[in-house]
């Protein structure tokens, strides 16, 4: 039975994800796909929080702290190499460092739910303040001016590897985000079905046994919060990528708490979850921002409180209650 | 009971929680292939002094020494991986996983796929529950739980088994199913049990110490210490306190 | 000398303002381990109720410590009833709840209440220190801030209902078995922990103006406090709140603001690193 | 010549129906591939009918259009969010010129259809409205924008997509762009008008406090040249955080400091804690204070007379101007939009001037092509409105306008001086777009 649900899981997935590589680039224009980019780039974030919250227990509210130094480490070695494939590699690389600093920091002394996310809230906040801090052009890293609040304009796109001319921008992008969001998605998923991954679920279910069973949970929480940092960095790189720009204000409060809520609308603990919900709280931010029926924060706070109430655990574990529940009428009352 | 170096030894172990001393400078050996049951009345420190030997707790002072390596203050995870298995108090089970993937996860050691295929495969025949193999942990009844976390702790094949309270609320003949196990289980290993049950501490110890007041009150057979004065009085004193109220 | 003086009230009032907005948190998520990311919109509300009394003609104190903490104890009634209390102390549902609560109250705000509230001056005139002039309303909000946290403690520690709130947030099973109505004492805490913040929001509203968005100026703050503070609520909420006033406050004087705000964070990381359950995690454990 | 896309040699090869990926971002110029080439392939269907397609397709702005068709416009404002304060009253002024140019016949013979995009204080937004404007909406402008982040996130769209863009707010200055034009004011005349005005009436110690931000850093450069300049000084100098509320120590250094005016530069909620926290420590009585940026979010209303009498400002547009202009225009406003919005300082009245101006161009081109109306604004377009003339300098593509020193009074903002026709700053000519059209940058004064 559970097979059979993770067999058909898997499957959608799969159907999901050629849609998205395949189909939607070819029946839609480029303003669609650019703003289909966006609500991907947000999805591999989400994922990240997904990851990092849903299956390592850490409640990071510094996913948004990993994002921002990806796309503030990518639009500064962009702008110094003029090509962009070490400055991608660099995007993931540095926030997995920091992530990892920040891990050692954190689980090593086994603090713990809020306390942690306090921490990583006020880490991502010394950032939000410091680059905030660097208007001016005395704080300029080789030729990137860091431009404080204003942020980095005009940042180069993605290119070829070793093509600095041919860049990939708008339907190129759009395909190349995809395929990153699938690749992400499926080795989160091979990841979980490993070795490393059943100790990972061991962790969340009861980390006091599985550390009695000989697992050192430090050094797992460790792995999984660098990777979580840098699929959040990759995502940065992209959204760097893709708007030309990028500014202190990814590493504030409500961007953070944004991909929190983007997790807990899907459903926590799980992994499609997340992409579903990012991509239905941007689209309806999207599309109020269109409609202008009301005020947004109006409409999308009683949308939340509402969807708390009715399915407390998110949309992905509420679908499939309520499945679960039509099965169960459908083969009558025992 | 005296043999060349003790598997473990703890050595003045003391466990202090602000103002309480839960373990107080307790000596205590344990031979390799013994199978040893604290007893005490509850609030003695047993189960403090078993968490000390886990890693749980990090000792306030004292030394413990496993197979002569000093592990004192050393992680839970470090000190399972030198061969010490703890079942504890109240069953800590994966709960969300099935019988199966729990008692997968306990084979870690035992080398390869395959090899741990077939170990889980043993340990569910031992335990009685290859039947359930595929139902999650949290929907088992208690007896089961128990079981299966006694599956989890002989899977990585340990070499010192910690007990805590095996019998709790189990029916009578589940207890004596239980002592069965365990008595399967001691050849070859060494086994501290903390139990209240003296049908089940005569049916499986060699030898029993008695916990009091966070110190060891005394040690010896089965026998010898039931007989002992000082034991009855701790714990015929205190049935009658706690009948007084 | 004067400079001094001088500096040390600013110090102290920016302590007391940094607990007077924490403390409704504090006995919110203290008490019944419900983290509000609606606090700052609680504030907010606070604030406008305040603003609007009093520019209807009602007396400014009536309007201050009266209506301002019954309207946003209310409002806490409301939301305790309709949605914390459904949750069953789901933390996570919690979050997701009272985030979208806190949007919610901005909309709201900024459609029904508008952006053109005329504010209420700081009353009082000003004293002299030498050649320094400060506000008396600043002591009014440091002495405020001390007899709320008096008041809450003295409640707290002697009173029957202090004790009953103690017994259901130590343990709600047993205070419920022992006869205890913890379904209301829950309720009723959540509305003073409001009803609090309404009053913080009101005595803090002549000295920052209201506005829809005011609430994302206080909430990280207050958050950061009251869970460094740890345990227990009330002491280490206080604690927290000098400590970083402190340093924030010093910090800002001797180097810019924003070293002010930095230094705060920075201060955070390294206590909770050392302490990783917060200052009363560890010390003043018997304390409320 | 306009910068453009050319396609790699590959992608010609299979006849232009080629992947915008392979499209070069290179700012240089390629006589050999319009526009409209550029524009087909960002905006074909599919990879099949974009073979049948691309030829057909027409390029932007150069759309051939029925009589009466509609002109497509886009607008961008923050309607909901922290900045609405801003963007409300923005998009209300924008509304009224809007309003005004359709039910006077619309342009060319065509109305005005206005695509709106709510920003909600967003970056992320601006990005995708901007693209949606250009790409799916085919506007023949956009107009909006509040922050400088905002406009540096739109700017460059819609550049390479070939959009007009017109920015209505008071920046720090230096953007010299063909593609764009600015109606707000720079702080270089401001902050010289003030400290002029300050040396007259109390003195030349200034100590100034700015947002910790792009504009208020730039302003107090300003502040510290234009003190030099009059043999002033500045005494004191501090800059804060966006969300930092707690005034207490500085306002005990200022008092320390005795300066003989104070110059604020803040922005945003937070700062205003500043005004009460200064009236309370009895500071209004004893130092005047002047702002560039005090009244945008309609303070002067929200604020106790008693907190902010006496606060000297300076700006383009109050509604107490005495223009006959202004009577008319402002009881038109309010017709239409009741009192309850606060009260118009020159922030969103640009919006309606920066809507008049666009259309004069147009009116002038007989066009709505992008190339013609530039060319039509930059021969030095004029337009009358609420708070004066306003008139195009062809070389920053910024604006000549009227400035007045005023004072907050009871309510209202008593007007002391007026300043005719000011014209923009532009420090050492650094930005020249007769000269090198080409110029796509955003110069720092080298202050």
């Amino acid at each position: 039975m559970n097979r059979l649900r993770d067999r058909a899981g898997l499957l959608a997935a799969g159907v999901a994800g050629a849609v998205l590589i395949v189909v939607i680039p070819a029946v839609t224009e480029v303003y669609v796909q650019f703003e289909l980019t966006l609500f991907l780039i947000f999805a591999i974030l989400a994922l990240s929080l997904a990851w990092v919250w849903g299956f390592g227990g850490i409640l990071s509210f510094g996913q948004s702290l990993f994002f921002g130094l990806g796309g503030y480490t990518f639009a500064v070695a962009v702008i110094n190499l003029g090509e962009s494939t070490l400055p991608v590699l660099l995007g993931i690389l540095v926030p997995a460092l920091l992530a990892g600093f920040l891990g050692y920091f954190l689980f090593w002394r086994r603090i713990s739910d809020v306390y942690l996310a306090v921490i990583t809230l006020a880490a991502s906040l010394i950032f939000y303040y410091l680059i905030g801090a660097s208007a001016g052009s005395q704080y300029r890293i080789g030729t990137a001016l860091l431009g404080g609040y204003n942020g980095i304009p005009s940042v180069p796109p993605i290119n070829v590897p070793g093509a600095p001319a041919q860049p990939v921008v708008y339907g190129d992008l759009y395909v190349l985000t995809a395929i990153v969001l699938a690749i992400v998605y499926g080795g989160l998923r091979w990841l979980l079905a490993t070795d490393f991954g059943r100790v990972v679920v061991a962790i969340r279910e009861n980390e006091e046994r599985a550390q009695l069973l000989g697992y050192d949970v430090r050094t797992r929480k460790l792995a999984i919060f660098v990777i979580g940092g840098g699929i959040a960095g990759l995502a940065g790189v992209l959204f760097a990528a893709w708007g030309a720009y990028v500014s202190p204000n990814v590493f504030s409060m409500t961007f953070t708490a944004q991909i929190i809520v983007w997790v807990l609308v899907g459903g926590l603990g799980t992994l499609s979850g997340a992409v579903i919900g990012c991509v239905l709280v941007q689209a309806v931010m999207t599309w109020l921002g269109e409609a202008k029926l009301a005020d947004t924060n109006l409409v999308l706070g009683a949308g939340f409180v509402v969807l708390v109430l009715f399915a407390r655990r998110g949309l992905v574990p509420g679908l499939r209650d309520l499945l679960a529940r039509i099965r169960r009428l459908g083969r009558g009352p025992r | 009971m005296t043999g060349a170096t003790p598997l473990l030894e703890t050595t003045s172990l003391t466990r202090r929680f602000g103002g309480v001393i839960a373990v107080h400078e307790v000596d205590f050996q344990v031979g390799d292939g013994e199978l040893r049951c604290l007893i005490g009345p509850n609030g003695a420190g047993k189960s403090t002094f078993f968490r000390c030997l886990s890693g749980q707790l990090r000792p306030t002072a004292g030394r413990i020494r496993l197979a002569g390596h000093d592990i004192t203050g050393d992680g839970p995870h470090a000190i399972a991986r030198r061969g010490v298995a703890i079942k504890t108090q109240v069953p800590a089970l994966f709960d969300g996983l099935s019988v199966l993937e729990n008692v997968r996860l306990a084979t870690w050691r035992c080398g390869s796929r395959a090899a741990r295929r077939r170990r889980t495969e043993d340990v569910l025949a031992t335990i009685g529950l290859a039947r359930q193999a595929s139902r999650p942990a949290g929907e088992l009844p208690h007896g089961q739980r128990q079981w299966l976390e006694l599956g989890l702790v002989i899977a990585g094949d340990p070499r010192l088994m910690l007990l805590d309270e095996p019998t709790a609320g189990m029916t009578r003949s589940e207890v004596a199913e239980t002592a069965d196990l365990v008595r399967r289980l001691a050849e070859g290993r060494t086994i501290i049990a903390v139990e209240h049950d003296i049908q089940f501490i005569r049916m499986v110890a060699d030898s029993v110490t008695v916990f009091h007041q966070g110190q060891i009150l005394t040690e010896g057979t089965v026998d010898a210490v039931l007989r002992d004065r000082a034991v009855r009085d701790v714990y015929l004193g205190h049935g009658r306190d706690a009948g007084a109220c | 000398m004067d400079l001094a003086l001088v500096v040390g009230l600013h110090l102290m009032h920016a302590i007391a303002s940094l607990a007077l907005v924490s403390i409704g948190l504090a006995v919110i998520f203290g008490m019944l381990r419900v983290i509000n990311f609606a606090h700052g919109e609680f504030l907010m509300v606070g604030g406008y109720a305040f603003v609007l009394s009093a520019g209807a003609g009602v007396n400014l104190w009536l309007a201050m410590l009266v209506i301002a903490p019954a309207a946003v104890g209310m409002l806490g009634y409301l939301v305790e009833r309709l949605v914390i209390r459904r949750l069953q102390g789901d933390v996570i549902a919690t979050i997701l709840a009272t985030w979208g609560l806190s949007l919610f109250l901005v909309g709201l705000a900024a459609t029904v209440l508008g952006y053109h509230q005329q504010g209420v001056a700081p009353p009082f005139g000003t004293i002299e220190i030498g050649s320094y002039t400060i506000g008396i309303y600043t002591f009014f909000v440091i002495g405020i801030t001390v007899v709320v946290i008096l008041a809450l403690f003295a409640w707290l520690r002697w009173s029957r209902a202090g004790l009953l709130v103690r017994g259901t947030m130590q343990d709600g099973e047993l205070a419920a078995g022992l006869g205890a109505d913890t379904v209301r004492i829950r309720s009723a805490t959540f509305v003073l922990g409001s009803a609090l913040s309404g009053l913080a929001g009101a005595v803090l509203a002549p000295l920052a103006g209201v506005l829809p968005e005011i609430g994302a100026t206080y909430v990280v703050k207050a958050f950061i406090t009251v869970i460094s503070g740890g345990a227990t609520a009330l002491t280490g909420t206080t604690l927290a709140a000098a400590l970083f006033g402190l340093t924030s406050q010093a910090a800002a004087f001797l180097s810019r603001p924003v070293v002010g705000e930095v230094a705060l964070l920075v201060v955070a990381v390294v206590l909770l690193r050392v302490l990783p359950t917060g200052i009363t995690g560890r010390y003043f454990r018997k304390a409320l | 010549m306009l910068p453009c896309y050319h396609l790699t040699r590959a992608a010609c090869r299979i006849g232009g129906v080629a992947r915008p990926g392979a499209l070069q971002p290179h700012i240089d110029l390629c006589p050999a591939f319009s526009t409209g080439d550029f524009v087909t392939l960002l905006t074909r269907r599919t990879f099949l009918e974009g073979l049948a397609a691309s030829a057909a397709l027409p390029g932007l702005g150069t759309r051939s259009a029925h009589a009466s068709e509609p002109i497509p416009v886009g607008a961008i404002y923050d309607l909901s969010g922290p900045l609405q304060g801003f963007g409300q009253n923005q998009w209300r002024c924008a509304k009224l010129a809007l309003d005004q140019i359709n039910e006077s016949g619309g342009l060319l013979g065509r109305p005005l259809d206005v695509k709106l995009y709510d920003s909600q204080s967003d970056m992320q937004f601006y990005n995708q409205f901007a693209n949606q404007l250009a790409l799916r909406d085919r506007v023949a402008v956009v107009q909006g924008g509040l922050t400088s982040s905002s406009r540096e996130v739109i700017r460059p769209i819609l550049r390479r997509l070939e959009t007009l863009y017109v920015y209505n707010t008071n920046y720090e200055g230096g953007v010299c762009d063909r593609n764009f034009f600015a109606t707000g004011a720079t702080p270089g005349i401001y902050v010289d008008l003030l400290l002029r005005a300050a040396a007259e009436r109390w003195g030349k110690r200034v100590y100034v406090l700015a947002a910790d931000y792009n504009y208020g850093q730039i302003s107090a450069q300003w502040i510290r040249r234009g003190a030099l300049a009059l043999g002033g000084e500045v005494v004191g100098e501090e800059f804060f955080p966006l969300d930092v509320n707690q005034f207490g120590a500085t306002i005990s250094r200022i008092q320390a400091v005795e300066p003989d005016v104070v110059l604020n530069v803040f922005v945003g909620p937070a700062h205003e804690a500043f005004y009460g926290q200064w009236a309370s420590a009895g500071m209004n009585q004893r130092i005047p204070m002047m702002s560039t940026t005090f009244g945008g979010t309609s303070e002067i209303v929200r604020m106790p007379p008693e907190v902010v009498n006496g606060i000297m400002v300076i700006g383009s547009y109050y509604e107490s101007l005495d223009y006959p202009f202004n009577q008319t225009w402002l009881a038109e406003f309010r017709r239409r939009n009741g009192t309850d919005y606060g009260y118009l300082t020159d922030v969103p009245i640009k919006d309606w001037y920066g809507w008049m101006l666009w259309a004069e161009g147009v009116r002038q081109a007989g066009t709505t092509d992008r190339e013609a109306v530039v060319a039509a604004l930059e021969a030095g377009i004029s337009v009358d409105g609420p708070g004066g003339p306003l008139t195009i300098d062809a070389r920053t593509h910024h604006c000549f306008m009227n400035t007045h020193l005023a004072e907050a009074r009871d309510g209202e903002f008593r007007i002391l001086e007026r300043y005719q026709n000011v014209p923009p700053t532009n420090p050492a000519d650094q930005c020249d777009l007769q000269a090198r059209p080409d110029t796509n940058t955003m110069y720092t004064p080298d202050i």
